[in-house]
């Protein structure tokens, strides 16, 4: 008796005193952290108004589940004289439906050229189509290129 | 309502209001469940710490409406193998009754549909006849889940029908009739939970069970029988079902109200109008309801031999003792103060009783704990 | 008298299968039980739906890829399962953890027994039939563990942030603080499940005396973690065999005296407790910096020949990794031992003779895992 | 008006009844019984006896047809179809008949003690009151017999659970 009578008053306490803890999702966002890892996403090097990344093939050895695909071309801007890079990144694409999100590209890359997304884009990804979950190198330098991520992990 | 209806401006025949009567109710009882749904959620979100309904419309108040119009047009499936007769006149076999028991419901003095001289047996003799219902869907699923569901509700809602009945039997005893309308005026002072506390405590118990809700829910418990009788029914169908569980709930809450809490007559119900009246009356089944919702959210289901056992084992002789208690006042001429204290020291032994005679078993040795001690010691620490 | 009965007129056993698609079996996981009226007669698991081969697939994989097909076997206690495959391959290795790497694993460790028990807890309540009350109160307070977790790893989910040799990444700066402040949530969460349900009267009558297990069954059917202890067998691997830096850290092991549902329930609270003791400890004793890797770490990870089985205590019981390795940086053979999959072999022998519904809180108390228990 | 409803209501008894014989499904038969049931419970309340018109349905509506749609829904009810025949059927038909031919004499030979077009209410008050006081001896021998029988039924369900 005495125990039913106390599952009876934690719930009632609970309806008096407590606030939900519900957060109305598509309207309000839960604050993530810094190091959130999303899914991963290339760099803009705005100095030289070109990727970082200069397709080594380093992500594309390590990622355990072979989502990515490199392609590299030589850089006509080293040709020009305007960046160091003598080789950059040509075609990029990764497969966000195989992604398993471990970091670990981030932690291979020599170039600081990959890294995770960290903000709400990056988990909304919802598609009609799996086809649609394969990002190109625009869509992966889009988010970088528009200024609005800080990678928090960094290897 | 008949009452109303057949004043001598409209100048109508007696049955013929009577339809209209029911009519009026089923629409109004249709609008009302669906609140029912909506109280349900929100009452029951805030107990788990979350916001229940806040989508469509201010509080979430247009959710009831939203879900009836997905329910109306969700596909209405049959299984192939299902049996067609029982499985599509199941439905009707719990709808009718539960909305038939309208009939005798004085939810103010004037708002009867129909007066009835023994109108307390005929509310418990329709409300207990849905489990026909239940078994017909059961039976007619052709899914041995539901017929899981269907034998188990129709065990429990005869179980428990014994006990709910024998605790009115003492009800009509002290107030020495069966018409809720009399039961009522009888109450114009002192509320006769007051004088049968373990007969409400009785009532409460068995009508959550008749109404199948936590933690009597076993026919329908989705963690064991995944919905019970209705696991094959979708669409209107099942929203039917669903409808006519809310309004079995009603029944039993207005039931509840009227009969131990004094209904639309105490405290100072008579002589104030209408109004007054009806807002006594919903405001009562509002905390009945509410009783029900707490307990859904408080309690675990009990186990189908528990339920059965509880019933047999617990209520039924505590309900027969109350009887007796009842009979000794009738028959010694006692002051009341006797019967309301006997009762209540009955009440306060079924409380005691309750559970032991469930849980059966020597009170159990607590956990042993071993202690491990630190054998190495951090370097921190250490140093 | 025995009365001559016509046998058509006879009750018959009626198969039904539970599963794979049913709220209580907490995942894929089917089972076809044969019940007389609603006790059960037979019963007969069927495992396997959620099949990857996960090991075969970690062999495939170097050591540093293997980390996060752990996560994905053991879901709910994704740091036991990394803490378990590090252990193995630092032993082959024989490398030597930093003290701080070592602190912060156990934190986390204990943290994610935490987060498994509420779910655990939460789930049971429901499985028990609480409209979702006791899910509702342990959801938040894992989800601010969760939160934690989520600033360390950057995943909510698949941490992978356990490394061979130490951890990822350092933690962030207010870490401590951090994990201080959601131990008062968890703290919370506890005594309202305990609240909710511990002694309620129709929660005890549910559970007690239900598929009680003695000490010499589970011994022969290979249980381990609580369900081993609710059954009176004082086996814990972070007292008998300690592992990490278990030996630094004063605790409880909570042993059961009836093996039956409620004692596993009370073991698993009980560890709920003692595991917010041993993280206060090690907080206390966390060194406030230093290394979380080994000076001395290889760029690429390659281990000599040899085999070697590294076992954890993880919350549902003995997680391990039985590696072979014949050099270089991918296992030879790797095994899981999941405790899930030992556990659920003991279903049939629990469950036959009770009721339907106390199937459903038997496979409940087990709180298996669909993932590790097929891998 | 009370003419239409008896005649309405009467074809649903008989209808029922005859279903209750004639349909080969054992558990519609069940399902018809009810149903002839409650259209007894509906005579009853034509004849404005409501009490005993919800005895009617509480106890016959609820208790006991669910014990006999218990046993068919539980047992194989396919093979139970091959044995709704006999070889005992012409036997069956001529108790029958001697059955009904039985009854219409005794309602022809009684001479009825009131005026069957007039209606007589039984007050509730009256039927407890002729319960609890004149027939009370009868009546608690009833109930000891039924307890007998209660009891009869739990030692042989007992002595089933005990061969198993």
């Amino acid at each position: 008796m005495l125990g039913i009578l106390r599952s009876m008053s934690v719930t009632a306490k609970v309806m008096l005193t407590r606030k939900p803890v519900t957060i109305q999702y598509p309207e309000v966002h839960r604050e993530i952290p810094n190091r959130d890892r999303a899914f991963p996403i290339l760099i803009w090097d705005e100095e030289k108004d070109e990727p970082f990344c200069t397709g080594c093939h380093a992500c594309e050895r390590a990622c355990p589940v072979e989502c990515m695909t490199v392609v590299m071309k030589d850089n006509p801007k080293h040709a020009a004289g305007e960046s160091k890079r003598r080789k950059i990144i040509d075609e990029f694409w990764i497969d966000y439906g195989r992604c398993m999100r471990c970091n670990i590209c981030v932690e291979v890359c020599n170039f600081e050229a990959i890294g995770m997304n960290n903000t709400w884009a990056g988990h909304e990804l919802s598609r009609y189509d799996r086809s649609q979950l394969v990002f190109d190198l625009d869509q992966l330098l889009s988010q970088s290129k528009a200024g609005k991520v800080d990678p928090g992990l960094r290897a | 309502m008949t009452m109303l209806l057949s004043a001598p401006a409209i100048d109508m025949p007696g049955a013929l209001a009577s339809v209209l009567g029911l009519v009026a109710i089923t629409l109004v009882m249709t609008v009302g469940v669906a609140y029912a749904t909506w109280y349900e959620r929100k009452i029951i979100a805030r107990m788990q710490l979350r916001l229940g309904p806040t989508r469509v419309g201010p509080f979430g108040l247009l959710q009831p409406i939203a879900d009836m119009l997905k329910l109306l047009v969700k596909e209405d499936l049959r299984p192939a193998t299902a049996d067609p007769i029982a499985f599509e006149l199941a439905v009707f076999a719990i709808f009718i009754p539960s909305f038939l028991a309208f009939v005798a419901v004085p939810f103010t003095a004037d708002w009867l549909i129909s007066p009835l001289p023994l109108s307390l047996l005929y509310l418990l003799a329709i409300s207990g006849l849905s489990f026909i219902g239940f078994l017909m869907a059961g039976w007619g699923s052709d899914n041995k889940y539901a017929l899981l569901g269907g034998m188990r509700a129709a065990a429990q809602l005869i179980s428990y029908e014994i006990p709910l009945i024998l605790a009115m039997v003492g009800v009509v005893m002290v107030t020495a009739s069966a018409d809720v309308y009399q039961i009522i005026l009888f109450q114009d002072r002192i509320p006769l939970i007051v004088w049968q506390p373990l007969g409400f405590i009785i009532f409460l118990t068995a009508s959550i069970a008749e109404v199948e809700r936590p933690p009597f829910d076993i026919p329908t418990g989705e963690s064991e029988v995944a919905g019970g009788v209705f696991i094959e029914y979708s669409g209107i169908r099942w929203s039917m079902f669903q409808l006519s569980s809310y309004v079995n709930m009603y029944v039993f809450a207005l039931l509840g109200a009227f009969v131990f809490l004094g209904g639309w007559e105490w405290p100072f119900g008579r002589d104030i109008g209408w109004g007054y009246q009806l807002l006594l009356t919903v405001s009562k089944m509002a905390l009945f309801i509410f009783f029900y919702l707490w307990i859904r959210a408080s309690f675990p289901r009990m186990r189908v031999d528990q339920l059965m056992s509880y019933a047999w084992k617990v209520l039924i002789p505590f309900a027969l003792l109350q009887i007796f208690l009842n009979g000794l006042f009738i028959v010694y001429d006692a002051p009341g103060v006797v019967l309301a204290a006997s009762s209540w020291a009955a009440a306060g032994g079924l409380m005691y009783l309750a559970f032991h005679v469930v849980r059966r078993g020597e009170p159990r040795k607590p956990l042993q704990m071993i202690s491990v001690r630190a054998t190495a010691v951090a370097a921190r620490s250490a140093s | 008298m025995v009365l001559e009965r016509d046998p058509a007129l006879d009750v018959v056993d009626m198969p039904i299968n539970m599963g794979p698609q049913h709220p209580s079996t907490h995942g894929v996981f089917r089972m076809v039980l044969v019940v007389n009226g609603e006790k059960i007669v037979d019963l007969v698991p069927h495992i396997g739906y959620m099949h990857r081969g996960g090991e075969k697939l970690m062999e495939a994989m170097d050591f540093r890829q293997g980390i996060g097909y752990c996560d994905r076997t053991e879901y709910l206690a994704q740091f036991s399962a990394e803490l378990a495959y590090c252990l193995a391959v630092e032993r082959l290795m024989d490398l030597q953890v930093p003290e701080r790497a070592e602190y912060i694993r156990v934190i986390l460790t204990e943290m994610n027994r935490l987060s498994s028990h509420f779910m655990f807890a939460g789930a049971f309540g429901v499985d028990a039939g609480v409209f979702a009350t006791s899910f509702t109160y342990a959801f938040p307070q894992r989800e601010f563990l969760q939160e934690v977790f989520e600033e360390v790893s950057g995943d909510r989910l698949m941490y992978a942030y356990f490394r061979v040799g130490g951890l990822a990444w350092e933690v962030p700066d207010n870490f401590v603080q951090r994990v201080h402040e959601v131990l008062v949530h968890s703290a919370q969460g506890l005594k309202d499940i305990d609240d909710l349900l511990t002694k309620n009267e129709i929660f005890m009558a549910r559970c007690q005396n239900i598929g009680s297990f003695s000490a010499q069954r589970a011994i022969a059917y290979g249980l381990s973690g609580p369900m081993l202890r609710a059954s009176g067998v004082p086996w814990d691997l972070r007292k008998d065999e300690p592992y990490s830096i278990y030996d630094r850290f004063n605790f409880e092991v909570p042993v059961g005296n009836y093996g039956d549902v409620y004692d596993r329930y009370l073991v698993r609270i009980e560890e709920m407790r003692q595991s917010i003791s041993i993280i206060e400890q090690a907080l206390e004793q966390l060194p406030p910096d230093g290394p979380i890797v080994p000076e001395k770490m290889p760029r690429r990870l390659r281990t000599p020949p040899g085999e070697v089985y590294a076992k954890v205590e993880a919350p549902r019981g003995e997680w391990g990794v039985y590696l072979v390795s014949k050099g270089g940086d991918k296992p030879y053979r790797l095994k899981m031992r999941s405790p899930s999959f030992c556990n659920l072999s003991a279903l049939r022998e629990m469950t036959i003779g009770h009721y339907l519904a106390d199937a459903v809180m038997i496979l409940g108390s087990m709180d298996i895992v669909l993932c590790d228990v097929d891998r | 008006m009370t003419q239409v409803f008896f005649y309405l209501i009467s074809a649903v008894v008989i209808a029922g009844a005859l279903g209750v014989v004639l349909v080969r499904n054992v558990v519609y038969a069940a399902l018809l019984l009810i149903m002839s049931l409650m259209g007894v419970a509906g005579i009853y309340i034509l004849l404005s006896v409501e009490f005993l018109a919800l005895v009617q349905v509480l106890v016959y509506g609820g208790a006991v047809t669910v014990l006999v749609l218990f046993a068919l829904m539980l047992t194989r009810t396919g093979e139970l179809k091959e044995k709704l025949d006999g070889e005992q059927k012409p036997l069956a038909a001529v108790a029958a008949i001697a059955l009904l031919g039985t009854f219409l004499a005794m309602i022809m030979q009684t001479a009825w003690p009131r005026d069957v077009n007039q209606l007589t209410v039984v007050p509730f008050t009256d039927i407890g009151d002729a319960l609890f006081n004149r027939w009370a001896v009868p009546f608690e021998i009833a109930s000891g017999v039924l307890l007998v029988a209660l009891i009869g039924a739990v030692v042989i369900a007992m002595q089933e659970e005990g061969e198993r």
